[in-house]
């Protein structure tokens, strides 16, 4: 099925706008990134249409990339019907985002280099997606982070920036590392790294080896997907462009995590102390990032701490075991998150980059049609039936209660939380009156279309797609408990939440700020998000310098290191102005040398034939 | 028939290559190193080795040599002065020299034994079809490397060629 | 009179071929004559490789012998360029002048 | 054995023999084409039309005092003709002029010696015949034929690049390196010929060759070797009596080598042009037939006194040998043979046309032209057939 021409087709893209972008028109440079794009996607129907049930895996061998000893590493490709859920996700929402881009960055500098970049990151995600052992997901594991990196930093003039793409970076570090000893291992146990390989040995397995691999492959999936205590990274990346935070930061890149929990759930099923431990993380990073979430002001850093959020809502449903619930919360988030982020992005580019939520309001009538699309993401997140976030939302929710009743309960408050701060930022910048002084305009229709689109899926994506029925041949079956009384509560908190939000800052605008005093502190550590970055830069970052700096440096380098290797090159002068007799510089002495050394070598050689085989033939 | 061929052309070879040792001018080595290589291409037929036989000339004595022809022609290099200060050359130079060839010799007469005979037509797979698939097929790296060192070579030599010029 | 030439002729034939070369490189002045000395050693070097090559009938040493030519004609071309800046720099051929790595 | 001995030194005789006679006449027509270029009789007085001319050359030749100058490096400088000439004689043992044959009950090739690596070898022996050129100027000890020989090699190796390249595409289409299955590959027609073969006529390649080949022999446009002028004689100054010849003879000879191979590789060999079904075979006849009935005419009516006598005779002569090529029991080899002399033939033409027509490059345009021209174009030929040929298979 040349499954390599979906990831090679975005490559070609990066690799044209790359290397010509910067003489070729702006024209040429979208047509180029999003024909390869869209290409990509065409093909990825092909494929699945080709494949037919896909009830089993289907691999593609290309060669045989690492052969040494045992080590025997494929490069190949696969696809089954969760990698056939995430490529549809991927090539098309990265599509719309692709078209999206064009009306975004009409105005910015480094234009080819944005889509450029653009096409790497599909690359490098496709890569991952299809990948068919650790190594080679590992690959475009790195590739996505790389991009990240590049992207957060696009606008590499600005201090903020860099430093935002610096943090990303070093922050998923941690998690790789995680990920890299887990492939460690993995390798070391089942002596391979190719997923069906290692799946099937997996239930021989011993419970402590499988925990162990199940909790280093959190770290990395924490790293990636922004959980606690890795989710750090997340708000900064806001700073990059818009399109950027849609596609890379809520849509793909972020669950990439989730995807590979998922993808190893023959591990994790084996390990329920590391399923629990996803679970928790999972529930307890949803919860804490709502809170945060509630009192931002930056319209991005809200929708930033939501998407936190919602993927702790993920880690909970793989958590719980329910891994088509997890992914298709995954999807449905690509739908309704990517859109509010393009809408955000709708929003500041029609207020010319102004993404305070104080300096908004009154947009509905400005921005109709912006406005319209993202109350349609609204109320999915918002888990209002029958919108999609419902349908991901409420089975998440029905398995945390099965696996333990109290994270239902959070998960139903943060239900609870997250309608009232997407409605708080809709109310706040559609609602009221309009609190800036720039003149609003709404975005052209190359921006709007995407939106439109997404807006559709984000209404019917939950029921058009039933992902736990599409993918129950994938994971283990689990009996479905239909509890309605439950689905009533999550519901109704989310209900409440959206009301809550239309007395507080609909009704009596004022209430908001008399809140805010009433509850001063908690309002002053939630507004500085816990103070964990603080945190973060006390207990790690300033020891970490400061120890560099004087142990490291002072004591380590400056003293051990230098000095012992001044004192080899002390003692090499001393032998090299004995032995600088036999350097004459004459290459004909050199050569008498070699020759010497040639004859003592064929000696040598002679007597270890003597030696072992007793005597020459 | 085999004998006097190789016979032949080895005493032509040996000779040549003294030539190219004793020679004072550069210019007369070149020409005695120029029929080592020819010689040595008719022993290449001899051991069935087609290809490498017309590789031989044409790259060998019809290129790389022509370039030295070339160099010495225009450095305009003269016979060899005598002043030369390797002792160490000098003192152990010889007996070095007797020492290699003497033990590569022997060991040579007693590692092959004489039963192995070598007959024109003995060996089939020298011919330009069965090297262009062992090249395209299982040394594909190493040609695909030895390309790019040709390259570099050619760049190399041409910066090193002009850098006097500025 | 022998029907057919014993390998061991061939080979020794590349050894006498090869001593000849180091003696060239070792006894001789002219750069230009060393570096034709370092070509005779590696044409000795081939000579061997094809009569292995009909010694195992197999084709490899052809291909050994013949990418022994092509990186020939690569260090030819760079030697020769450097053969020529050390002539234009120093005005010497004589190998025993260049010695100014000593100091 | 004993008759595979006999029967090769009797074609190694015949071919030498008719090969140097062609040498000495080449220089005849040459002289005759280039008069008759510039509108002039050219050489007339030793013979009829000046047919013994090559004969009085000879002699002069042979008979000039041979000088070695006393500054020369005397090994080297007698060696330097002795190659040339060798190198330039040598690749024709492996042309084939024709194909089997049966004389006298012994079957035997139209050919000294058939190679699996015909071409390459032709190769190899024409990359050696720089040596002859080149140790030519350098043992002659004397600035002009230094830089004559020189110029020559630089000009040589630079322009056996693009001709290996040229050669290599038609090889691709005809997949082996036999100078004669090359030509039984082409069988069949002008259609079938490298020239014109499918999947990708090699005419770019063939034209290529050409140019290659021009300079290859220091012919002009490419004679800068010997631009005198410039060097006086170019590396052959120093050299008198038999020893110039030699040089002299080794162009002629290099021009019919290149000119045979352009015929094997491009034009189909002794492959007449179509079919002898379609009476390909009644070509060379009626080709002197009317040859002899212009020469008949031209003699009854004579534009000078002696033509009255000559050309009759010429005419009758041609005649005969249109009956001969009407015989059939010579037909089977005499037909291949005119058609490969005359491809030949025609190519040899095309050199002299342009000696008489087109100046001389400056250096630095010749090297230019073949660095920055020749050898681009040559590749990117070889990549399009390679790629073709490989789709095809």
């Amino acid at each position: 099925m040349q499954l390599w021409l979906i990831p090679i087709l975005p490559l070609a893209g990066f690799v044209i706008n790359g290397l010509l972008g910067r003489r070729l028109s702006r024209g040429l440079v979208s047509a180029i990134a999003i024909g390869s794009v869209l290409l990509s996607f065409a093909w990825v129907l092909k494929t699945i249409f080709g494949l037919g049930d896909l009830n089993s895996r289907y691999v593609e061998h290309y060669y045989t990339w690492i052969a040494s000893g045992s080590v025997n590493i494929a490069a190949d490709f696969a696809v089954d019907k969760l990698a056939v859920v995430m490529l549809l996700v991927v090539t098309g929402i990265g599509s719309l985002i692709h078209v999206y881009s064009i009306g975004y960055m009409a105005h910015e500098g480094g234009y080819y280099r944005f889509f450029a970049f653009l096409n790497l990151f599909m690359f490098f995600m496709l890569v991952l997606v299809l990948a068919s052992n650790y190594l080679v997901l590992f690959i475009g594991w790195e590739g996505v982070g790389l991009c990240s990196y590049l992207l957060i930093g696009f606008y590499f003039h600005r201090q903020s920036a860099t430093n935002a793409g610096n943090k990303a970076f070093i922050v998923n570090r941690i998690g790789d590392f995680g990920f890299s000893l887990a492939m460690f291992y993995i390798f070391k146990n089942f002596g391979s790294l190719d997923f069906t390989k290692v799946f099937q040995q997996a239930p021989g397995a011993s419970e402590a080896v499988l925990t162990t691999i199940g909790l280093l492959l959190m770290v990395g999936a924490c790293g990636k997907s922004a959980q606690l205590p890795l989710y750090v990274w997340l708000p900064d990346a806001m700073e990059g462009p818009t399109p950027v935070s849609a596609l890379i930061h809520a849509a793909t890149m972020v669950t990439a995590g989730v995807y590979m929990v998922a993808r190893s759930w023959p591990i994790y099923v084996h390990a329920p102390s590391a399923m629990n431990v996803v679970a928790t993380v999972g529930i307890a990073t949803a919860f804490f990032a709502a809170t945060i979430g509630l009192v931002q002001n930056d319209i991005k850093k809200v929708f930033a701490y939501s998407t936190v959020s919602q993927l702790g809502y993920m880690f909970v449903g793989v958590g719980c075991g329910a891994f088509s619930a997890g992914i298709w919360h995954l999807m449905t988030h690509a739908f309704f998150k990517a859109l509010l982020f393009l809408g955000a992005g709708s929003v500041i580019h029609a207020l010319s980059g102004e993404q305070d939520l104080r300096n908004m309001g009154g947009l509905r009538n400005k921005i109709p049609w912006t406005f319209l699309t993202m109350m349609c993401a609204a109320v999915a997140i918002a888990g209002v039936p029958p919108f999609s976030g419902f349908y991901s939302k409420d089975a998440i929710l029905l398995a945390a209660h099965e696996h333990a009743p109290w994270m239902y309960w959070v998960g139903v408050a943060t239900a609870g939380m997250t309608a009232f701060y997407v409605f708080r930022a809709m109310f706040l910048a559609f609602f009221g009156e309009y609190r800036g002084k720039e003149h609003a305009h709404e975005s052209p229709p190359v921006m709007l279309a995407p939106l439109a689109v997404l807006a559709l899926l984000s209404l019917v994506g939950g029921f058009l797609f039933n992902i736990p029925q599409f993918l129950s041949g994938v994971f283990p079956a689990r009996e479905a408990a239909e509890d309605n009384s439950l689905m009533l509560i999550s519901v109704g908190a989310g209900v409440i939440g959206i009301l809550l939000a239309w007395f507080i800052y609909v009704a009596k605008p004022a209430m908001a700020d008399s809140l805010a005093s009433t509850f001063g502190w908690i309002y002053k550590t939630l507004y500085n998000k816990y103070y964990v970055d603080e945190i973060y830069d006390a207990a790690i970052v300033k020891p970490l310098v400061g120890g560099s700096r004087t142990v490291l440096w002072k004591d380590v380098d400056a003293g051990l290191i230098d000095g012992s290797v001044n004192g080899v090159g002390t003692r090499a002068k001393d032998i090299g102005g004995v032995l600088r007799l036999l350097q004459s510089g004459n290459i004909r002495s050199y050569a008498t040398w070699v020759l010497f050394g040639s004859v003592v070598a064929i000696v040598a050689l002679a007597l270890a034939g003597i030696g072992s085989t007793g005597g020459l033939r | 028939m085999d004998v006097i061929l190789f016979l032949a052309f080895a005493i032509i070879a040996v000779v040549c290559a003294i030539n190219v040792v004793v020679q004072t001018h550069p210019i007369s080595s070149a020409v005695s190193l120029v029929g080592v290589m020819g010689s040595l291409a008719v022993l290449y037929l001899l051991l069935g080795a087609e290809f490498l036989a017309a590789a031989q000339v044409i790259v060998y004595a019809g290129a790389i040599m022509v370039l030295f022809v070339f160099v010495i022609m225009l450095l305009n290099a003269g016979a060899e002065s005598k002043k030369g200060r390797s002792f160490t050359a000098q003192l152990l130079g010889l007996p070095l020299w007797v020492a290699f060839l003497g033990l590569m010799a022997y060991f040579i007469q007693r590692l092959y034994p004489q039963s192995t005979r070598v007959h024109f037509g003995g060996f089939k797979g020298g011919g330009a079809a069965e090297i262009g698939h062992a090249l395209f097929t299982t040394f594909l790296l190493p040609f695909e490397v030895t390309s790019i060192l040709i390259l570099v070579a050619i760049l190399g030599a041409i910066v090193l060629a002009r850098k006097e010029m500025d | 009179m022998l029907a057919a030439v014993p390998i061991s002729w061939f080979l020794t034939l590349s050894a006498v071929l090869f001593a000849l070369g180091v003696a060239g490189f070792v006894f001789r002045r002219n750069i230009i004559t060393v570096f034709m000395s370092i070509e005779l050693m590696l044409n000795a070097v081939n000579l061997s490789f094809v009569t292995f090559s009909y010694h195992r009938q197999q084709v490899n040493g052809h291909l050994y012998a013949f990418f022994v030519m092509v990186v020939a004609a690569a260090e030819a071309a760079v030697g020769l360029a450097i053969i020529l800046t050390i002539f234009k720099n120093r005005g010497t051929l004589n190998i025993d002048d260049v010695d100014s790595m000593k100091n | 054995m004993d008759s595979f001995i006999v029967i090769s030194l009797i074609k190694v005789a015949v071919v030498f023999a008719v090969l140097l006679t062609t040498l000495a006449y080449l220089q005849w027509v040459e002289r005759k084409v280039i008069a008759h270029i510039q509108v002039r009789p050219g050489p007339y007085r030793v013979g009829p039309h000046g047919l013994l001319q090559p004969v009085a050359d000879i002699v002069k030749l042979l008979t000039k005092e041979d000088l070695v100058p006393t500054y020369v490096n005397k090994p080297l400088y007698l060696l330097a003709p002795f190659l040339a000439m060798t190198m330039a004689l040598l690749s024709i043992s492996v042309i084939p002029f024709g194909p089997q044959i049966q004389v006298a009950g012994y079957q035997t090739y139209m050919q000294l010696t058939d190679l699996n690596i015909g071409v390459l070898f032709v190769l190899a022996v024409s990359s050696m015949g720089v040596y002859g050129i080149a140790l030519a100027g350098w043992s002659s000890n004397n600035k002009y034929a230094l830089l004559g020989g020189l110029r020559s090699s630089a000009q040589m190796i630079s322009y056996e690049l693009p001709m290996s390249l040229a050669i290599a595409a038609p090889l691709l289409i005809s997949n082996t390196l036999s100078l004669r299955r090359l030509v039984e590959k082409q069988a069949g027609g002008i259609w079938n010929w490298n020239v014109l073969h499918g999947p990708f006529p090699q005419i770019v390649s063939f034209i290529i060759f050409l140019i290659a080949a021009f300079a290859e022999t220091n012919r002009i446009p490419f004679d800068l070797p010997e631009a005198e002028n410039e060097l006086v004689a170019g590396f052959h100054t120093e050299y008198s009596s038999m020893k110039f010849a030699s040089f002299f003879m080794s162009e002629y000879a290099n021009m019919i080598t290149v000119s045979c191979m352009a015929t094997l590789l491009f034009l189909g060999g002794w492959v007449a042009p179509w079919p002898a079904e379609y009476g390909s075979s009644y070509v060379p006849a009626a080709i002197f037939v009317l040859a002899g009935l212009v020469a008949l005419y031209h003699g009854f009516h004579p534009a000078r006194r002696r033509d009255g006598y000559t050309l009759p005779v010429f005419g009758v002569l041609f005649l005969i040998a249109a009956a001969v090529f009407l015989l059939p029991m010579v037909q089977s080899w005499l037909i291949p043979l005119f058609w490969f002399c005359a491809k030949t033939g025609g190519i040899l033409f095309g050199f002299m046309w342009i000696r008489g027509t087109l100046p001389r490059f400056r250096y630095d345009q010749l090297m230019g032209f073949t660095w920055k021209f020749l050898f681009p174009v040559a590749m990117l030929n070889l990549l399009v057939t390679g790629f073709l040929v490989a789709l095809r298979s």
